[in-house]
């Protein structure tokens, strides 16, 4: 294969990777759009489930956090801490509590 | 026959080892102990790189018959069976399921301009490509060397594995290996590409995403890139099935399967294949030191590429974009966005870029499972 | 040859879905969305729904070369591959060794005639059979539709991929599809057969069932079925093997793995492939529809059979048995134990059904893979 | 094949079903006749094991019953049930617990 | 055809197992629920024979076609493709693998000393050989034959799957069964050998072993077994691997999963296959039973052996070493070091030995896997 | 094969088997006295690492020791043991723990 082949490859072979994640950009940007239009037809706060959260959690939990204990006394929640450090399998140094809260 | 104590002796004698081993297989043993020791005590991605290391041992201790295959009626040896699962393609698409079904792309869905970033940051794959060609590389194995470049071991072993599969080992090392060092090769680049006041940029908080976007995100993108490129099933099918398990919240079972044991005995197999095609004969040539030089340079163009369109996009955007976040864009999940948030706190002690990093870098997942299938189409038999 | 931009786009465009996309590739893909949908939104059976869904999906996507068989020294596709397990008889056993480590057989030891209610419900069948055979189909495809009556996913498809292998997806998306619909078959056709009075039948606590028992059982099962019916012995055999090594207690670590990551590897690969058999040639014919009316009046006879047995029992034991226990035997565990608990609520609050519904609803499991050995005897190559 | 034929078949293979299962029914209860025989010689409380007296269990816990906590306190349960509901993977909503007591 | 209610109820009949089974089938039947028997109420090393058990009652069931391989394009039965693991040699190397990471060989690195124990403790193979080929049978047959004093159920399975696949069921049956058995075969061997005042020796506490140690263990181990004997790669190459995933540290999830799932998929097929070999053509024979007695000779000659090499020990170290210990020379971890632990403790109560008998024990697992090397080398196609 | 051929082989094979295994306790021996040699000069106690430590822990735990709990209450106590039991799939009856201690 001559360079200038080799070179033409190289160029056609990074335009189309830009040509399709450009296309999956608009697609989603237009999903999204097409999405959030139906939902607030429907109602004001449909997304505030919990789960939509957690992005949001996540962005905040990386400053080196105070860990808040609602109606839980410490023991307890070190307690939680080991399981769902076990379960997650996620190293507790890695993990952020924000709160501990006690189900009343 | 008459049996003699002697004779046997000299039958084992000759069928061991030490009678037998070359001076190649005494260094690639090195070059595993090697291999080994990054693993373990550098903790260079070293679910890959141990098993890889084994097998790579394994397949240089002499006389063993691990990877021959079957011969008349006599089976083949452990290692060729296991290496079925990468010759037919059919582990790395397994370890693409528990990948997709261990990633969050809500990051991306939030801001979909992440896919310029995950599209450019695979400059690096071309530039490779091309200097492997001048280099005097087959065009199959300047793409798998290039491949490199995408920062993503499993596109890259599926690559290789269908392209050039002698280079298989020593590709796969030098994925994963620069994936390991993206702490150290990306941030020279970051300083020395971007100015304090782009690296000092805060960026606005990415928007909640609902869980139905994030369910037909998978959905999408298989029929829009499958659609473009067909080749790129195997890959980019099994990613988002792998997600899609995970966010439709009703197969739970399934995508923590996937994303646990399924992807645990498919590493631990493909590890160990992988290392295995490592013997002397293909692996001590200069062609391997050229593939590990290449390798180092597709990760820094790659990244150069992520950062070059990072500033672009801060001046288009009025600097509401921070460049660092580019270099996360080669993939290389969750390493690179670490290094954009850790180089954006160090300018700034108030900024928290590793959200806004995650988009380009699981764009960059997908960018270079892209790129496969470019290469595929254009090079595979 | 010499390299041109233009040529490789236009290859590269050649090669793309949208170029070749068919009308019935463009159907199917627009099926396995609603199919998505289904699976998640109304929960459709979703452990296997979704995946079956995707494998459609990605089989409908033109030019993957996922289903294509291996051609000369060039490997076939990953989905080839994964459908072996199907295409070998593999992935039903294995599941059926999974749900017999999940079954309490309990309820049917202490209640023995339980079983006449199991094989009440397995009525469906035959007339779904018959029906088949009137509007043309071939005794394999005929028995093949029939067994979706049995209301058991792993014995349809193990039954149709040795019978009728082109109606697998057509059948499985049947059969799981209307496992799911159950509450809403089943109630009125409870209601419609059987009188208040005999709804508000409380029946009489089970028996304690000893350990002993419970390990015996599933031998006596395998023993007993597999000499009557040697052409069960898959199915029935590691059923009832996954059964003995729950109730052992000596084997719990084995039972486990089989339970859970055992049989949810198999359900991912079971599920994408059945559902990349669902390709447009094949699937949109008249017959699918037809299929998909004779598999809902399969299940609605099926319901029938054990409501009118139970019927019957109610009358022979002087009011003791509550017929409504009787639709349970249709398998689709334990949806249809569930509705007959509702049902029994709903005419008299006190009645706690779910406990002797729970054993006509597993001796539908066995009932129905007995049929499949009858017909696999009959009709098997 | 002939609708006939077609219909002998459905008719045999109906038959067949209820052959085997009645025969295993009646398997079934013989070995169960023979198994409580040979315990009733033995001694008369055998099958009072623990494992037994769930199929009990399992019979009146249909009735949403009342949870008693028998020197547990409520924090505890709640984590007792959290844990229980994560390993058996059933959702809380489907999990009934009779009693939560502590193991003095 | 005209199709006839008699016609069918005959062919039914014909193919059923009532009107085939044989003399032959209804002996294994009954030998497979005495192990069944064994297995769970006796608790004989049930992992691995009440598979093997449901194997044979499986197997023997007349006209299931379970082992029939492949005709045309007919696929073969069930456990003819889940054999194939073994019939390829894949399942042995990957239980190793398993045991290999829930092995602590520290006890073994705090006294090197331990490895002359798990070599005396395999004097019972040679003699049981020895006697074998006496017997008339062929070297490859009393090679299986001698490997089951072994003590070590993978490594017999493997030896004997390559050289006398139909000894396998009653070597493999041998091996766990006499596993289940060494609390009552070793003891009187131990007090007939030992005096009490060399089981009340308390031994040294072992010093510590560090992690880097740990580490480079399996790795030595590999590297001079493997040179020394090609043929032990398999085992001792998986058995070391799994070892080094445990011991690094760094591997912890694929360690996990190779010690859980992965091990008890594998243990599930390895025992119904194994099982599923046993036909009464070839196990109803005097072989068996010479066999059978073969192996608990083996097993009685590699306690003795352990135990007088540990007798000279104790001499030569001027009594600071146990012989007790030396019986657990012979593998089956852990029992056989606790019955060391328990006799050293009935002869002083303040004994615990457990912990010294841990070395010989590990040891027993690297010595056998090495005779099964020498066999397989001097045998082995 | 002749009975001499057959005492033959089983010698031979004995033999190699501790040719190799003593091969191997060599190694190991010249391994660990490298590394030791290693180790001495680094520091004086650089194995005083936990891990190390429960080779120890086995040896003193079979001892039908007492559980001592350290500022934790037996219910916490009970429930860190079944946990710990269930996670590790080890019946209570064959765990030790010497004792469980909270984290403060
Ligand atoms: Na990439
Ligand atoms: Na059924
Ligand atoms: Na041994």
């Amino acid at each position: 294969m001559s360079l200038f082949e080799s070179l033409q490859i190289a160029l056609f072979g990074l335009v189309t990777v830009f040509a399709v994640l450009v296309a999956l950009s608009i697609a989603i940007s237009v999903e999204s759009k097409i999405f959030n239009f139906f939902v607030k037809k429907k109602d004001a706060k449909p997304s505030a489930e919990p789960k939509e959260q957690t992005v949001k959690a996540n962005l905040t939990d990386i400053i080196p956090g105070q860990l808040k204990l609602i109606d839980v006394d410490e023991k307890t929640a070190a307690m939680i801490m080991a399981i769902v450090s076990d379960e997650s399998q996620i190293p507790l140094s890695e993990l952020n509590f924000k709160y501990i809260k006690a189900i009343d | 026959m008459t049996y003699s104590f002697a004779d046997t002796l000299v039958k084992i004698w000759e069928m061991s080892g030490f009678a037998t081993i070359t001076w190649q297989q005494l260094v690639m043993i090195l070059v595993s102990f090697v291999l080994i020791y990054l693993a373990i005590v550098k903790k260079f991605e070293p679910l890959l790189l141990l098993p890889i290391a084994f097998g790579m041992l394994l397949a240089n201790m002499p006389m063993t018959g691990l990877m021959d295959g079957p011969l008349g009626d006599q089976p083949g040896g452990l290692l060729y069976y296991l290496y079925q699962g990468i010759e037919l393609g059919i582990y790395p698409p397994l370890i693409f399921l528990g990948i997709g079904a261990m990633t969050d792309f809500a990051p991306l869905i939030a801001r979909p301009s992440s896919l310029f970033l995950g599209a450019a940051a695979q400059f690096g794959i071309y530039i490779a490509f091309f200097i492997a060609i001048a280099l005097g590389f087959s065009p199959e194995a300047a793409a798998a060397i290039g491949i490199i470049g995408g920062a993503d071991g499993p596109t890259a072993i599926w690559l290789t594995s269908k392209l050039a599969q002698d280079l298989l080992p020593a590709i796969a090392i030098a994925a994963y290996s620069y994936m390991a060092l993206i702490p150290m090769i990306q941030p020279p680049l970051m300083r020395l590409l971007t100015t304090k006041k782009e690296r000092e940029v805060k960026m606005e908080q990415l928007r909640e995403v609902s869980k139905t976007e994030k369910i037909v995100f998978p959905i999408v993108v298989t029929v829009l890139c499958i659609l473009l490129l067909p080749s790129v099933a195997p890959l980019i099918g099994m990613l988002m099935l792998g997600n899609l398990l995970k966010e439709s919240g009703v197969t739970e079972r399934l995508s923590k399967t996937a994303q646990n044991e399924l992807m645990n005995i498919v590493t631990i197999f493909l590890g160990i294949t992988v290392g295995s095609k490592a013997v002397g004969e293909t692996f001590l040539k200069p062609e391997t030191l050229k593939i590990i030089a290449l390798g180092l340079l597709a990760f820094a163009f790659s990244s150069i590429g992520g950062l070059l369109l990072g500033k672009l996009m801060y001046l288009l955007s009025g600097g509401k974009i921070n460049p660092l976040i580019g270099s996360a864009g080669v993939s290389a999940v969750p390493m690179a966005a670490r290094v954009s948030q850790v180089e954006g706190q160090k300018a700034n002690p108030n900024n928290f870029l590793l959200m806004h990093a995650m988009g380009p870098n699981v764009a960059g997942v997908i960018g270079s499972a892209v790129a496969a299938g470019i290469f595929f189409a254009l090079f595979g038999k």
